[in-house]
């Protein structure tokens, strides 16, 4: 973790102990999420980021709040650092009408307009181009605002990740692509979906800068996302961030594993990325006695509070099933 | 207007049409922006957008690539971020490379989003056979894209409507689809010098009749208007419904006629099977069974991809004559 | 068989049934391989082909990248050059991103070359709701591909079909899509121990009876035969027909159903504007009009992108009781 | 042309003459295809290959008879040079039932089976898939052949070409890509669709072998064709060859021409391919007086015997329309 130790590095104690908790939060939050997925409370499709979360720490810190994000189905961590509440997700995920998709998403569509949060988009890659249009939105209208795309290495052999990459490239859109690379997609290994397994060489072919990056580095991450959205906002066109990271748990609660060893996964908890920050935090002087108690009480006493909430929540009543299908004609009249 | 004055009219064709209605737009919104494959320098693959280029920039008028996922994509994307595409697909046979963004995204977001996401975006696809073009280019698929909820979808079949339907589509707060028949564009109309927008909601009658009704849109509606004469020859007199708008539909003015008429002839373009004809009978059969005299028949194409011979060609689709002979098994106690 | 012995029977689920088809396949046949995402190391998304990869190697059981596109059009290709192709597709959400392929390719090759080439390729496809899997994984398309001419569609429902109809399939000249739903995986079925191919051109009527045909296919055949049950209560006789193929359709069992019961309720999973029952309805409007003492009824998925929440998603698609209700209306003299 | 007058390089006088003779032919098809075309006999879309036929006869004079050839929709030229005899092709334009395709597909599907030619696909990009499968189906029977795919600079940005390119180079596949980079899609420069104008470039990226050709000069093209499938055919997986060249004509028969400067046409016309193999023949001592008026003598009797043959050929008969969508019960019955 070399560079946060460079002086000059924008991390005080204030934001280190923010940051953790934030990572945290998601550990224990996605960790109830699969304890409310046992008891039935959680259905369908449940993709945990448990091993991922300095990806979307890294990513999300180092953005501004106007800017947008469109992430895929494994989002829930993105969704909690982008700042929405522990509690709106929780309760979409128990399909409750209190939840930030007013239930009907679930776990692979959280929204949230007012941060800009656009999902939650479930078919591999297709979030793509949705990122594509909203940076073009801000280009034509001169806003200096930067659209992160977030999508995982399996997304980068579908035909819509190169459409991007060369639509966003030709048209300098102020877009930040970020792949999640966990090395697998489902149950196949990176080296048996990608001829080029080296992602950032993949995307820096279209002439967009592109850099690979310790995943499992807090400070890397954000370090790298600041810089590239810097010269994104200042007009220089996309580039590409791969995130090199892993996934402790299963692909979805339905993922047996039987495509990997156990020892790789070990292997690869040994470079947890929480544990790795707090090390890094000790180092610095950045962690006091009672910090790390005082956030995991706290932390522990959010995802309580968001269980509480979600439990509590209402359904959405069926009369209003087809409703959004169309724009509402109250909605439509309101002034636009 | 004071009475007794002429609204001055103007000739014009399809095409013409087309292209004042996006200047329009680009001139009244600035918003507005069209994207796609050769809409600038080329000026348009059946020339609507000639000239445009020159007159708006190549920031408003932006050739794409060829991607059509990314770019409709993009137009969905740039929709959200507060913009008003209006996004060109060639002919809906490319359109096919979309899908997955029109349905997945365009069609799902607000709803899935609980309301909370806006998609209003124009989507401009040339449609149907008739130009030799065989099977890769001669598909009409617009009756196939109406069982999406979540878009609308136009058929301008006039060039009044041609010239109006744009811009009522771009004040849609949801995704509009307008298909242009190609066999139309090199027609002749005439319209008020100070033609507008058009409501798009309901179906129109073109002609007037008491003894069938020959319910169709887009490209059929002229060859429907010419079985309409030859029927008139024999003492038929045949009510033209024009749908335009084939999703919703508007069953009112669909019903209303075929309650009157009490017989009904459906035509369209699509391939039979699965046809928006079927969906047409099927409401007839649910809403005015008791009100029929006979069958409701109907005249699609053959189920064949459209081959490039004209004779072939001409007898895959529909024709005045297969029509007229349709409308006549409907009479058949009278005229059989 | 000499009388009076009994086949032996064996249990099994659906999801085993389409295993043993796919072994038998790949035993007997050097040509047949399985392509598709996750289908090897992984075992299947739902586990379809657990083991094939192990007994029959990677060549035969290959896993592809996410590449839809490529991969189906690789498979059409395949079948063009000499071998037997199963493609797998996860689910047909998915499935939009091959459309080109399947629609462009697969459907016109044959004609297009004057008969001069053939494309046996086999698709399978997991499709339908119920999981709780939302908007973008949920979908019924198969009513909707049975638009296109050049592809033929089975819907295996009981496990007899889930074990027979691959093989026949196999022995197409011409594309043919299997669409499994996803809810029926799981189900029991007892079978002759060797059981085998099974014919593919015929409707299969489930449950005879005189009062009303239940006309239906894949998932929703057991709601439908719960719906029997229901009215049987109340002393109606349903007639329960399995469609089985849904391209080319059997009108004759179809029309001999409706014919014989002069009453029709037509159920599927798709949206109910331009499902596969409006074609069902149209057909029979054509062919059985004067035969009907009621029109005919529809009972399909309500128009909305499927929603997460269970109360919503069940509210959505046709139940039992909805069957039951609609067979009613078609009495509605008598049991009103 | 330096590599022509290698030592060893295996062109003898009478290669040289035949390879001479089929651009001639291919050019002398093409004129008179166009004046067919004004005169009404051809109809729908003509795409002219003028000034590119080095690129046909350098590449299909490099490879075998039993390789697969995919192309696209500007391929009389391919077509010719495979050896698919001009009157089947004419025929074929005059929408004849003699035509190589039974006149179905017209300028857009050439197709012959009996020489491996699987089209004439006229969705950009949409044939990558399909040679994929061919080769794949070779790799899987052991058979060694090549598969090539020819397609525009414009198919370079559409996803199917990202994905079969990963695809085909992770399974080592037997594919040459042939790219005949012409600098323009339609009106659409270059550099105006590809971020990365050196497709070369672009396509190593996947990883596999990729080379940069003069597309003018039918040597380097036979030669790299050569070397390429000779690798390929020895198991060395897919290869990426760009032909640099340039067409003379408009895109199409509709084209107007409006995003290109004359002097960029008649500056490319300095290199036209035919002039240059014939310098070089000069030059090589390849070229005796009277062999130029003989082979141009030779080529317009075969161009004109194949207008007759076109002329004199018939219209498939209306009632065969849909023969072929399946495949007749005849064919399905004869020994497979
Ligand atoms: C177009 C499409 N194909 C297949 C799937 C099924 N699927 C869901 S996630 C997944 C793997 C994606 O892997 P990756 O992009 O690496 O993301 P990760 O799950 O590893 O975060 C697959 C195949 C899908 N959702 N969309
Ligand atoms: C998917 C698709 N999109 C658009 C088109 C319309 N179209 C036909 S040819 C063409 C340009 C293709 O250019 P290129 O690949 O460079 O080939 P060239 O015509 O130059 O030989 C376009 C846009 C199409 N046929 N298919
Ligand atoms: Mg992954
Ligand atoms: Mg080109």
């Amino acid at each position: 973790m070399s560079e946060a130790q460079a002086p000059g590095l924008p991390l005080n104690r204030d934001e280190a102990l923010a940051w953790l908790r934030q990572m945290q939060l998601i550990r224990r939050f996605e960790e109830a999420s699969a304890q409310a997925y046992s008891a039935g409370k959680i259905r369908g499709f449940l993709h945990l980021y448990i091993g991922e979360e300095a990806c979307a720490v890294g990513t999300l810190r180092a953005l501004q709040p106007d800017d947008a994000i469109v992430s895929h189905y494994r989002e829930h961590g993105h969704a909690l650092a982008r700042g929405v509440p522990a509690r709106a997700i929780m309760a979409e995920m128990f399909a409750k009408a209190e939840g930030c998709s007013r239930g009907r998403g679930g776990s692979m569509h959280l929204f949230d307009a007012s941060r800009r949060f656009y999902g939650g988009n479930a078919i591999v890659a297709g979030g793509l181009p949705l990122a594509l249009g909203l940076a073009l939105a801000d280009q034509m209208m001169r806003r200096p605002r930067v659209t992160t795309a977030i999508f995982g290495d399996g997304a980068v052999a579908e035909g819509e990740f190169h459409e991007s990459l060369n639509l966003a490239t030709l048209w300098k859109l102020p877009v930040l692509f970020v792949c999640e690379n966990n090395l697998y997609a489902m149950g196949t290994a990176l080296q048996r979906h990608e001829a080029q397994v080296n992602l950032a060489a993949r995307a820096s072919s279209y002439g967009l800068p592109a850099e690979s990056v310790d995943g499992m580095d807090v400070l890397a991450v954000a370090g790298a996302v600041r810089r590239a959205a810097a010269a994104i906002r200042s007009g220089g066109g996309p580039a590409f961030l791969e995130l090199r990271t892993y996934r402790f748990r299963a692909h979805s609660m339905y993922d047996p594993e039987l495509y990997r060893d156990k020892r790789e996964v070990e292997q690869w908890k040994l470079r947890d990325p929480i544990i790795l920050f707090i090390q890094w935090m000790r180092e610095a002087g950045l962690l006091s006695t009672g910090d790390l108690e005082r956030l995991e009480r706290e932390v522990e006493a959010e995802v309580s509070d968001a269980l509480d909430f979600a439990e509590a929540g209402t359904l959405e009543p069926v009369e209003d099933l087809t409703r959004d299908v169309y724009t509402p004609r109250e909605a439509r009249d309101a002034p636009r | 207007m004071p009475p007794g004055e002429r609204k001055a009219m103007v000739r014009m064709t399809y095409r013409e049409a087309v292209r004042a209605a996006v200047r329009e737009a680009l001139h009244r919104d600035p918003r507005v922006f069209l994207m796609g494959e050769d809409v600038g320098a080329y000026g348009g693959c059946y020339a609507v957008s000639k000239g445009c280029l020159a007159e708006f920039g190549a920031e408003r008028v932006r050739d794409t690539p060829l991607c059509e996922s990314a770019f409709v994509g993009a137009g969905i994307g740039a929709a959200m971020g507060g913009m008003r595409p209006i996004v060109e697909i060639m002919t809906v046979n490319f359109g096919l490379l979309a899908l997955d963004q029109i349905v997945n995204n365009a069609a799902t977001l607000r709803h899935m989003s609980g309301g909370q996401l806006s998609v209003p975006v124009v989507i401009r696809l040339a449609t149907g056979a008739g130009r030799q073009v065989a099977a890769q280019h001669s598909h009409s698929f617009e009756g196939w894209f109406a069982h999406i909820p979540g878009i609308k979808i136009l058929a301008p079949a006039t060039v009044e409507d041609a010239r109006g339907m744009l811009w009522s589509a771009l004040q849609e707060p949801d995704p509009v689809l307008i298909f242009e028949h190609a066999m139309l564009y090199a027609m002749e109309g005439e319209l008020p010098e100070d033609a507008g927008a058009v409501e798009i909601s309901h179906a129109a009658i073109r002609r007037p009749g008491r003894d069938v009704s020959l319910i169709t849109y887009g490209g059929s509606l002229h060859k429907t208007l010419a079985a309409a004469e030859l029927l008139a020859r024999e003492g038929i007199e045949a009510e033209v419904v024009d749908l335009r708008t084939l999703r919703p539909l508007d069953d009112e003015t669909i019903l209303g006629s075929v309650t009157r008429t009490r017989r009904a002839v459906l035509v369209d373009e699509g391939w039979r099977s699965g046809s928006l004809s079927a969906e047409l009978s099927a409401r007839i059969m649910e809403s005015a069974f008791y009100e029929l005299d006979a069958p409701v028949q109907r005249v699609c194409t053959a189920e064949v991809p459209i081959p490039y011979p004209k004779h072939l060609e001409d007898a895959a689709l529909p024709q005045p004559e297969s029509i007229a002979a349709a409308a006549r098994r409907t009479l058949g106690e009278r005229h059989g």
